[in-house]
This record gives C-alpha cells, sequence and structure tokens, in this order.
C-alpha cells in the first residue's frame, strides 16, 4: 500500500482501529485482507449505488405521471457486452487479489516458529515444542512467524484467529496448517468456527502475544519440564520403534536422523518429501510408505497412539539429528530386556494385532 | 426439441383430439405428444439415477487410487464366476425385456406374458446368486461394521493370495463398504423392479399393453436396461480388478 | 435500438365479475383435492404446506434470535440451540426455499403460460406434493422426538458418529422430499419441452418459464447426489460401513465434495425461480418487454450450468488442494458475471417505460437492492483470501440471508402479490401490502446488514453465545427481526382476507402480457377453452394494447 | 419455425426395433462379457482397468442405442443422454482434480 499516501494511510488505519467495524489488525497479514476487504467494499458500494440510482432514477423519471408512453427497446449488444465484461474484469481482480492473499496465508515462511494444535470436543489443546501444554489458550511471541500445525481428535474444528484474519479447518485423519506473525501484544479471540457438536460456542480461547522477552519468561515458566521431543523420545523408546530404527546401516527399518524435510525414494518408485504429514501417515499406514530397499514389515501403529502422542513422535523424529540418542535407547532398551526378561518382545506383541 | 403441439394444433387436428383417442389423457393433444413426453419423462428419471449412482463411482474411483492393494485383496474374495454368470444372467433377463417391448409392439399377448415371466425369473435367479454371495460375506465377516474382520487378509488361508500389512487390510472395509453399498442399490433397484414386473404381468393378463397403448411397458423397459447397465459397470469394477494375481 | 410506443391503461374493475366455474369452485370435496391431477390445485396444496412449513422455519429463526439478545445461553441450553438453528435450516431450505416458487407459482403458471391444459404428469405432480408432505412429517417427526443437531450440512464426521440425535430420520425425511424436487423438475422439463402451444417457440417463452427450466435441470441433475450422499450417511450411522470414516480410512472431505456438489446449485435452484418472478413483474409494471430477453434467457442457463462447477468453494478452509482452490475460485467469478448482466437488464428495463408501483414491484425493488448486495457479498467469498476469514462467520450467514430472504423471499412474495389475483380472482387490499413491503425491507436490513459486520469482526456462525463485545449488533440484528417478522405476518392476515373481501380482479388487472392473463380469474380447470395459438412476441405490450379492444373473451 | 416439418416426420415413424437386432445386440453382449472375464487373467499391468472398462463402456453403448432404442430416437433423447454423461463427468473430473492435485503437496 506503498503508493496511497501516508497520511491518508495513517488516518484510513486509525479510523478503523478506532471504529467497531473492523478487528483490530493484530497480524502482518492482516492489512493485506483488509485491502482486498476494503476493495470489494467498495465495488459493492458502487455496483449498490449504480444499481440504486438506475432503479431510483428511472423510477422517477419514467413513472406513469410523467411518462404515460411506455417506448419498447429490443435490447442493445453492446450495452450487454459493457456489463458482462466490466463485472468480470473486475470479479477477475479479486479472483487474482483473493488468491495472492489465500497463498500468502497457507505458505508458512521456512524460518517459521512451531506450535502444534490438536482439536477435540470441545477445546483446543496447544502444544509448543519446549513442552509448554496449553488448553484454549496459545502464548506466542510478537515479530516472529508462529506457523500451526492442526489435527482434530474427532470432527471437523475450524481455527480461527479473526485480529489475526487467519483460520483453518482442523480435520481428523491429517494434518493441516496456517502461521501468521503478531504485531502487538495483546490477547485476540481463538474460535472454533466449524460447528462440532453440543459445546460448539464454548470452544474458545484466547491468543496471547507478547515481546518475545516476556515470551521467554513465560516459555521458562510454564514448561512441563519434557519437552515435545523429549516425550516422543520415551514413546519411540517404549513402542520399541529403535529396534528397527536404529540407525545401523544393517538395520530392518532406515535411518530416521536428518529424515525430516529430506526426500525420500519409496518402493513403489515415487518419491515423496518427508513432513509432519508423511511422518504421521507413515507410523499408522506403514505399508503405503515403505522407502525403496526395506521390507514391508513394520506394523501398523493406528488406534494405539493419540494425536498428542502422534505429535511427540513427530517432534522427536524432526529433532532427530543424528543416531546417537537412538543408539543410546536401544542399549537401555536391550539392557532392560534381558534384564525383565522380554518386555521389550511384549511390547513389539502389543504392536500387532 | 420442439413441440409436437405446434404442429398438430390447429383447427382440424384439434376436432380430431375432440375424439379422445383411448388412452389418451385430457391435456395432451395428440397419442404421439403423450407418448414422447412419457419416454422423454422416463429419461430425465434415468439421468437422476445416473447421478445417484455416480456419487458411489465418485467414492469408488477415490479410495480405488488411494487403497489400490486393499481393493485388489477385496476384489479376490469375490468370486469371479458367480459375478459372470450374474452378468449373463442380467443380459439375457434385458434381451427377455426388450422382446416383451417387442411383443407388444406386435400386439402379441401371449409372447408378451411369457417375456415379462422370463425376466422376472432371470432376475430373481440374479437376486439369488446376490444373496448367495451374500451369505459368504457375512460367514468371512467381510460386512462392514462392528463385525468386520481382517483375518483373512492378514494371514489368509488361500494360499494364492496375497497378505496384507495389518494397516492395508483394514482399507478392504472400505472396499466392502463400497461393494455392499453399490450391489445393494443395485439389488434394491432390481427388487423394484421385479414388483413393478409382477403388476405389469397381471395387467397384461388383463389385455393391457398389447392393445397399441405400450408407453408403460416401454419405459420400464427402459428403466430394466438401466438397471443392467449399472450391473455391466459394477461387474469390472467390483469383481475384475487385478484378477491375476 | 427499434423502437415503438405503448399506452397501457388498467382496465375498470368495478365491473369485473368472476368465472362461474372455475377450478376453486368446480368440486368442493376434500377428495377433489387430495387426489386431485390440476396443477393449479397442486399448487394450491403446495402453497398451504409451504406457509405452514415457512412459520415453522420462522418460529425457529426467531428462537434463534431470541437467543443472541443476550451473550451468555439465557434462553434455551447450548444443545437446545443447536437443534433449533438446525431445524431452522433445514425446514427453511428443504421444506420452503426448494419448493417455494417452483412448487407454488411454477406448478400453477408454468402450463398456462406455454398454453397447455396442464403439466405432463400429473400424477407425478400430485405423487411429488405427497412426497413433499412425507418428507416434511419425517423431519417434523424428528423435530419431535427430540430434534436433530447436525446444522442442515450434515458434516461428517459429526453427524456419523458423534451425535445422539435423530439424523437417519431427517436425513430420510430430506432424501423423501428431494424426491419430490427432483419429481416437480422432472415434470417441468418434459412440459416445457412437449407442451408448447402452437407458435409458443423457445424465445418467445416467457422469462418466467425460462427461469423455472434452468432451476428444473438442477433439480433433475443435482439433487440425486444429495440422495445418495445422505444414504451413505444413513448407512454409516447405521450399520458402520467406512465411506466417509477417516478411521475407517474413509475421507470425510468426500463428504463435502459430494454434499456441496448439490447444496451449491441447491442455491441456484432457490433463486432461479425468484429471479423469473423478477423479470415478469418488472416487465409488466415498467410496461415494457424485459431488456435484452436473450440476455436474461440464456444468463439464467449458464447460471444452471456453470452452477455445476464451482462446489468446492465452500471448502477453501478444509484443506482441498491449493490448485483445485484455484480453479473453482476462478470458476465463481465467472458464475458471478450472469447474476449481474440480469440486474442491469431488469434496471434498463425501467428506462423510457411507464412505472407504476403497485406492490409487486415495491417487493421487487428491494429484491433488486438486496440481491445486488447479497450478490456481490458472494464476490468476497469466492474471493479465496478474503474467504479464510469470512467463511463460517456471520458474514457468511449475512450473505446467504440477503440472497435467499432479500432475494429468493421477496421474488417469492412479489410473485405471489403479482398473481394473487389470478389464483384467487380477487384482489389483495393495496395499501397495506404497500406497508408489509416496506416494512419488510427495513426490518431486513436492520436484521440481516449487522450481521455483515459481526461476520468481518469474526463472530462464528452457529454459537449459542457468543464473546459480549457482538452484543450491540446483535441486539441490533434482533431489533430488526422483530419488524422483519411483522411484515412477513402481516399478507399471513391480509391474504386470507381478501379471499372473502377483496376486490373482483377481473382477467387482467395488470394489463400483463402473459397467457395467464388472458384467461379468467380464477382460471378453469382446463385453463384455456381451446388451445391458443401463439403469434406475438413475450411481453408484446402492443399486441396487448390491440387486444383491449375486445377484451380477449376469445381465449377465456 | 422452419423445423416444425422435421419434427413432425421425426415423430410419424416410430421405428420398432425387431428381434434380429436385439439377438445380435444380445450375442455381442454375451461375447463381450465372456471376453472381460477372460482378459481379467492376463496381466496387462495397467491396460487391464483401462481393457476391463473400455469393454463395459462399449456394453453400455450396445444396451442404450440399441435396447433402449437411442439409436432410432430424437435428439432431444439424443441429448439427454449426453447430458448426464457430461454432468456426471462434471463430477469425477472436478472432484479429482482436487485428489489428483492434493497428492503434490502445498504449492
Amino acid at each position: 500500500m506503498s503508493h496511497i499516501s501516508p497520511v491518508l494511510w495513517q488516518f484510513l488505519t486509525n479510523w478503523m482501529k478506532a471504529s467497531p467495524l473492523f478487528p483490530p489488525e493484530a497480524s502482518t497479514i492482516a492489512p493485506y485482507a483488509d485491502a482486498l476487504y476494503l476493495f470489494l467494499v467498495v465495488i459493492t458500494i458502487i455496483g449498490l449505488v449504480l444499481v440504486g440510482a438506475l432503479v431510483v432514477g428511472f423510477s422517477v423519471r419514467y413513472r406513469k405521471e410523467r411518462s404515460p408512453e411506455a417506448t419498447q427497446i429490443e435490447g442493445s449488444t453492446l450495452l450487454e457486452a459493457t456489463w458482462t465484461l466490466i463485472p468480470l474484469g473486475l470479479f477477475l481482480i479479486a479472483f487474482i487479489w483473493g488468491a495472492l492473499l489465500y497463498f500468502r496465508i497457507y505458505n508458512p515462511p521456512t524460518n517459521a516458529m512451531q506450535v502444534y494444535v490438536v482439536g477435540k470436543q470441545w477445546m483446543w489443546k496447544a502444544e509448543h515444542p519446549g513442552g509448554q501444554h496449553e488448553i484454549n489458550a496459545l502464548h506466542i511471541p510478537i515479530g516472529r512467524p508462529v506457523q500451526v500445525t492442526m489435527i482434530s481428535q474427532d470432527v471437523f474444528h475450524s481455527f480461527s484467529i479473526p485480529d489475526f484474519r487467519v483460520k483453518r479447518e482442523a480435520i481428523p485423519g491429517r494434518y493441516t496448517t496456517v502461521w501468521f506473525e503478531a504485531t502487538q501484544p495483546g490477547r485476540y479471540h481463538i474460535f472454533c468456527t466449524q460447528y462440532c457438536g453440543t459445546e460448539h460456542s464454548g470452544m474458545i480461547g484466547w491468543v496471547t502475544a507478547m515481546t518475545p522477552d516476556a515470551y521467554a519468561a513465560w516459555a521458562a515458566g510454564s514448561t512441563s519440564g519434557a519437552s515435545l521431543a523429549q516425550n516422543g523420545e520415551r514413546l519411540f523408546a517404549s513402542l520399541g520403534c529403535n529396534a528397527c530404527h536404529s540407525g545401523d546401516p544393517a538395520a530392518r527399518g532406515p535411518n530416521l536422523a536428518q529424515v525430516y524435510d529430506s526426500r525420500i525414494r519409496l518402493q513403489d518408485g515415487t518419491t515423496a518429501v518427508v513432513d509432519d504429514a508423511y511422518l504421521r501417515d507413515a507410523i499408522l499406514n506403514p505399508s503405503q510408505h515403505v522407502p525403496a530397499g526395506y521390507a514391508p514389515i513394520m506394523p501398523t501403529y493406528q488406534g494405539q497412539i493419540n494425536e498428542d502422542g502422534m505429535i511427540d513422535l513427530v517432534e522427536y523424529i524432526k529433532t532427530l539429528h543424528s543416531n546417537y540418542r537412538v543408539q543410546q535407547t536401544l542399549n537401555t532398551t536391550q539392557l532392560s530386556s534381558t534384564q525383565t526378561n522380554g518386555a521389550a518382545p511384549e511390547a513389539h506383541a502389543g504392536v500387532k494385532p | 426439441m420442439d413441440s409436437p403441439a405446434i404442429a398438430t394444433g390447429n383447427g382440424e387436428v384439434l376436432a380430431e383430439a375432440h375424439a379422445h383417442p383411448a388412452h389418451l389423457r385430457h391435456h395432451f393433444e395428440t397419442v404421439e405428444q403423450q407418448r414422447d413426453a412419457a419416454s422423454f419423462g422416463m429419461w430425465l428419471f434415468l439421468l437422476t439415477e445416473v447421478m445417484f449412482f455416480g456419487g458411489m463411482f465418485m467414492a469408488y474411483l477415490v479410495y480405488r487410487n488411494w487403497y489400490h492393494p486393499a481393493f485388489v485383496a477385496g476384489c479376490n474374495t469375490l468370486n469371479i464366476w458367480l459375478g459372470t454368470i450374474n452378468t449373463v444372467v442380467l443380459i439375457c433377463s434385458s434381451l427377455t425385456m426388450a422382446m416383451a417391448v417387442y411383443s407388444a409392439e406386435m400386439r402379441r399377448k401371449k409372447s408378451l406374458i411369457t417375456y415379462l415371466i422370463l425376466t422376472i425369473v432371470l432376475g430373481i435367479a440374479f437376486l439369488g446368486i446376490k444373496s448367495v454371495e451374500y451369505a459368504e460375506k457375512f460367514e468371512l465377516h467381510h460386512v462392514p461394521g462392528a463385525s468386520f474382520s481382517i483375518e483373512q487378509f492378514v494371514h489368509p488361508t488361500n494360499p494364492k493370495a496375497v497378505a496384507l500389512a495389518p494397516d492395508m487390510a483394514e482399507k478392504t472395509q472400505v472396499y466392502f463398504s463400497l461393494y455392499f453399498a453399490m450391489t445393494g442399490m443395485h439389488a434394491l433397484h432390481m427388487i423394484i423392479g421385479i414388483t413393478i414386473l409382477l403388476i405389469l404381468v397381471v395387467r397384461a393378463f388383463g389385455g393391457a399393453y398389447t392393445d397399441g397403448h405400450m408407453t408403460t411397458i416401454e419405459n420400464f423397459g427402459l428403466y430394466w436396461h438401466f438397471v443392467d447397465i449399472i450391473w455391466i459397470f459394477l461387474f469390472p469394477l467390483l469383481y475384475l480388478i487385478s484378477r491375476y494375481r | 435500438m427499434s423502437s415503438t410506443n405503448t399506452i397501457v391503461q388498467l382496465p375498470d374493475q368495478s365491473t369485473a365479475q368472476l368465472p362461474r366455474k372455475h377450478y376453486l369452485n368446480q368440486e368442493h370435496t376434500l377428495k377433489s383435492w387430495l387426489l386431485t391431477g390440476d396443477h393449479k390445485r397442486i399448487a394450491m396444496l403446495y402453497l398451504f404446506s409451504i406457509t405452514f412449513f415457512f412459520f415453522i422455519g420462522g418460529a425457529f429463526a426467531s428462537l434463534i434470535r431470541l437467543q443472541l439478545l443476550t451473550p451468555g445461553s439465557d434462553l434455551l441450553a447450548p444443545d437446545t440451540y443447536n437443534k433449533v438453528f438446525s431445524m431452522h435450516g433445514i425446514v427453511m431450505i428443504f421444506l420452503f426455499l426448494v419448493p417455494s416458487v417452483p412448487a407454488t407459482l411454477g406448478n400453477f403458471l408454468i402450463p398456462i403460460m406455454i398454453g397447455a391444459k396442464d403439466l405432463a404428469f400429473p400424477k407425478i405432480n400430485l405423487l411429488s406434493w405427497y412426497l413433499f408432505i412425507a418428507g416434511g412429517l419425517f423431519i417434523l417427526a424428528a423435530m419431535i422426538l427430540g430434534g436433530v443437531d447436525t446444522g442442515w450440512t450434515f458434516t461428517t464426521p459429526l453427524s456419523t458418529h458423534y451425535l445422539n440425535t435423530h439424523v437417519v430420520t431427517a436425513a430420510l425425511g430430506i432424501f423423501i422430499a428431494g424426491f419430490a424436487s427432483i419429481l416437480t423438475g422432472l415434470n417441468f422439463i418434459v412440459t416445457i419441452h412437449r407442451m408448447r402451444a402452437p407458435g409458443m417457440t423457445w424465445f418467445r417463452l416467457p422469462l418466467f418459464v425460462w427461469g423455472h427450466y434452468a432451476a428444473s435441470i438442477l433439480m433433475v441433475l443435482g439433487t440425486p447426489v444429495l440422495a445418495i450422499t445422505l444414504v451413505l450417511v444413513a448407512l454409516e450411522r447405521t450399520i458402520g460401513i467406512g465411506v466417509f470414516d477417516p478411521t475407517k480410512g474413509g475421507d470425510p472431505l468426500l463428504f463435502q465434495h459430494l454434499f456441496w456438489f448439490y447444496s451449491h446449485p441447491a442455491v441456484y435452484i432457490m433463486i432461479l425461480p425468484g429471479m423469473a418472478v423478477i423479470s415478469e413483474v418488472i416487465s409488466t409494471f415498467s410496461r415494457k418487454r424485459v431488456f435484452g430477453y436473450t440476455a436474461v434467457a440464456f444468463s439464467s442457463v449458464a447460471i444452471a450450468i456453470f452452477g455445476f462447477f464451482v462446489w468446492a468453494h465452500h471448502m477453501f478452509i478444509m484443506g482441498i488442494s491449493n490448485y483445485s482452490a484455484l480453479v473453482f475460485s476462478l470458476l465463481t467469478m465467472l458464475v458471478a458475471v450472469p447474476s449481474a448482466i440480469k440486474i442491469f437488464n431488469w434496471a434498463a428495463t425501467l428506462y423510457k417505460g411507464s412505472i407504476t408501483f403497485e406492490t409487486p414491484m415495491l417487493y421487487a425493488f428491494g429484491f433488486l437492492g438486496l440481491f445486488t448486495i447479497g450478490g456481490l457479498t458472494g464476490v468476497f467469498l469466492g474471493s479465496m483470501g478474503m474467504d479464510v476469514h469470512l467463511t463460517e462467520t456471520y458474514f457468511i450467514v449475512a450473505h446467504f440471508h440477503f440472497v435467499m430472504v432479500g432475494g429468493m423471499l421477496m421474488a417469492y412474495l412479489a410473485g405471489l402479490h403479482f398473481w394473487w389475483p389470478k389464483m384467487t380472482g380477487r384482489m389483495y387490499p393495496e395499501s397495506i401490502s404497500k406497508l408489509a413491503a416496506v416494512v419488510t425491507f427495513i426490518g431486513f436490513i436492520f436484521t440481516f446488514f449487522p450481521q455483515f459486520v459481526l461476520g468481518y469482526l469474526g463472530m462464528p456462525r452457529r454459537y449459542a453465545s457468543y464473546p459480549p463485545e457482538f452484543q450491540v449488533l446483535n441486539v441490533l440484528s434482533t431489533a430488526g427481526a422483530s419488524i422483519l417478522a411483522v411484515g412477513y405476518l402481516l399478507p399471513m392476515l391480509y391474504m386470507p382476507w381478501s379471499l372473502k373481501y377483496g376486490k373482483i380482479a377481473g382477467n387482467n388487472p395488470w394489463q400483463a402480457t402473459g397467457l395467464e392473463w388472458q384467461i379468467t380469474s380464477p382460471p378453469l380447470t382446463e385453463n384455456f377453452v381451446e388451445t391458443p395459438i401463439v403469434d406475438h412476441e413475450a411481453y408484446d405490450y402492443e399486441w396487448l394494447a390491440n387486444q383491449t379492444e375486445h377484451e380477449v373473451k376469445t381465449v377465456g | 419455425m422452419s423445423q416444425h416439418g422435421a419434427t413432425e416426420l421425426e415423430h410419424q415413424e416410430h421405428h420398432v426395433v425387431g428381434p434380429k437386432v436385439y439377438l445380435a445386440v444380445f450375442f455381442a453382449l454375451m461375447i463381450c462379457t465372456g471376453l472381460t472375464t477372460w482378459v481379467a487373467f492376463i496381466d496387462l499391468g495397467v491396460l487391464n482397468p483401462v481393457i476391463a472398462l473400455a469393454i463395459a463402456c462399449f456394453k453400455a453403448c450396445l444396451v442404450v442405442l440399441f435396447f433402449m432404442h437411442i439409436h432410432y430416437s430424437s435428439k432431444l433423447l439424443k441429448l439427454t443422454v449426453a447430458s448426464g454423461l457430461f454432468i456426471f463427468l462434471v463430477l469425477v473430473t472436478m472432484t479429482l482434480s482436487d485428489y489428483i492435485s492434493r497428492a503434490w503437496g502445498l504449492w
């Protein structure tokens, strides 16, 4: 919006902030959304004024008292073309503008901070990689892009922060993401906007945007002690994943260190990028995600790990930069299994349906 | 595309229309118009049927691509010979139905009744074979829902069958959901069709349809052939996916 | 532009008389109504039943507005509120909006307008009414037995696995009512193709018929997809098949695709007949042929065809692929154009007309204004980035109500007033009905305009309680709704009154050109004494001016 | 209305399809059924479903054209059948446009 005079722009934004017609612009996306909104509102007003003026004008000028005779007119191709093409042009501008905004909203910057959100009837559970768990609340620093990866444990929910102008549905069985960068400290509503059952209207919470310092203090003060990755590691070990994914070249499962964000070849010849969704799917539906060169022997973990556990595991694999820890855990489990006589095989048997 | 009334609506034809040929309803001008309207209406109804089944074909297409191994495994539990026989039975019934329409056109009451009864018999045969197949599915716990079991797919007793990973084996339930939804809807259409056929036979005994007014039987023929067409697509989609394994 | 001048004088109604025999007094028994094949009587049956359902839906709407008067859920518990808005949606959409204009006015007028004695399949027409009633009874049963709280959208897996209410009963009701709508559409298409009077070519058809033809295509092709989707939902609930169930490998988005494949075209099913009414009304009261007849006719068909290509714009934030979102958004912009064409053509029809402002015309003006807003706010929602913020908020509620209530209901009332003299033979009282039109318009603006603002502020739809900062606008909206209710109750009072005390209308009180105005009011059971032969274009006021000299007695 | 004559002609002769045509179609359908079952046992890779569907389409065409008399029917009915096919294809292609491109990733 640099071409608009700064004074005018200032005036407009101040007016918008002061009036109840607009929610506060609290994220970097909000001004873009409001600009498009303003454009569309102007089109609407022009359209309405045009139609209104024509209808009222003609009604006055050609009312029966003044115009007792109607003049029959067949139509005009030129006029038809005009009012086909001009609206079409305007609508296409709205389309392109909207598409650009859409991709801005749904393409997170690569340096974004990660937060996980699980929607369930009827609450939002937010999980920070550092191990801070929140219910119906989300603390974020301002001035830093935050990417929210969400999933629903039951039905469709929709994660909406109107003051940030972002929204995305949390879907059962699949990760979706949205990102935003808060610009001003404050408290903003989180709504569930997709109807999700009895307490739908109770599924609301607060985003608290804080200065980076305040956020750091909050994060330090509210951690549960173990980061998501640490929880994931525990789960990794207790499910016996490390028995195959040990990082050994001869291991039965592929090496997971640095696998995140890499492109791997699959057994059926296709390639796939390992992202959150891929990891989740590969754990639940392993036979559809067999990397080239490995046997399809991995059992499914469907029904054994809840969505929070999945997030822990995904976060663990994401942060797995070397196999040092995996091998360490493996050694301890092997040790314990020899000691307690088959605890690990039992766990292994437990995952088979 | 044009109204026949336009062609026939002048005075003299009107006078003729007032003579009211048998079976001409009061609001039609001519028998032709009435007949055309009826068959056009029937075709529009079949269009809605296409879209009705279309939703399920759509779902089939999506899941077949997602869960191809499960669909192959599910398909392999079906008896291809029963499927083929059923296809043959249904095509035969289509032929007898077509012949029934022809008999009505030729005003041959006896052959009309014979062909209609043949169609009923073939339709019931189809449903009989189908119920044998359904019963087998019940025994194998392949009916989706609480009793569904993936045991047969993870540890197949048939040595030729390929064992599926448990996660993929779960997806056979999607295949069987679609199998039962599609064949079930088709069977429902067959049952409705047979019920109507029974009524038609009774009325044919009373001399209906062979007196030149055969719109009903013609339109029912369209319905019956449509049900046949649905099966013509269901058969390869449900029975013949990668059969060679 | 070739032009001729016409002067149309309204007839003197003081000498008008009711015909001795007409479709209403042909027979009087209840049986003669319940087993009738007469499209006019079936239209009347439909009129009574949809009015009944409209007031049921309206009662639910009042409960919603009262609940939202305060931020807390003070009037209704949240689960009751959910049932109330679900029933409001289901009843209003499937039992009122979808059949409103087509099943009443369309049923009554299409055969007459094309010069036929009846619809092609009178028995199927009657069957359609019975199916409609059966569907309505199922939905009422679901309501009485304890309600259903899925919303009218039946979103899976909520509707299939997480609710214990009467989802299957309601779904069955919609399924059956859907077939009523299919049969109506089928009947119209066949009738329009096969039953036109001599000389009634496609481009002599009134635009009312074109609009219904387009809507019928959508009914016939779209509704069955909804039917099968609801069947699959019911099967998933009852026996547990897994087509939409994510835990079994199904994709809940597939449900959305199939559901909106019908339910988006459904809004065109609802609005196209409304547009059809507006064409007739505006032409009649400006005494002018509709400007750009072919453009208006083809824009109806264009809406019907393009309407099938845009459904996934309801799913932009649901995780459909970005590429396909792009395609659907582009197509959405294209489908907005024909509506704009219509609006401008109607406005241009007024140019050089000889305009009077009877009640139907006032409703039509209301339609023009509200539909313009409703249509243009649709562009907001079709624009993907804007949709992210606006969807699932009160903005969408406001948009939908501007199009459906501001557009469709206004058009329905315009049509009802316009053809009331034809249907009953008597005039409604003019001044009070003008008042009703104005009250409706004002009440409507107050009710739904604040909801646009609420939506942009982010208030989510379907909330039983809401944060207190939204209260001012909600109070405004509820206040408006009470005015709106008065606007709707007024016709309920004076329309029945006019049946007995209204002025006798005469054959053609508006001096309109359609064939329906050249026969008696109310029409004879057979509509025409003899099949009319059409030798003039639609909206030919010159022809009408010549006709008035011998008072068109020949056709009636 | 120049097409009056044409439509009149079209309606004048109501074509009676004889048993010969029916039998020919019937045998063609039978042969196709045998063929499609036989082909199913041969491994042709991706061609298997293609061939199976092609045969099914061919059979359906035969039934529509001859058993259902579309071959002898008016343009209107032909158009009706075509429009049904068209709208079904709209449903399939537009929905698949989502499913296929969903696999391509976010952008």
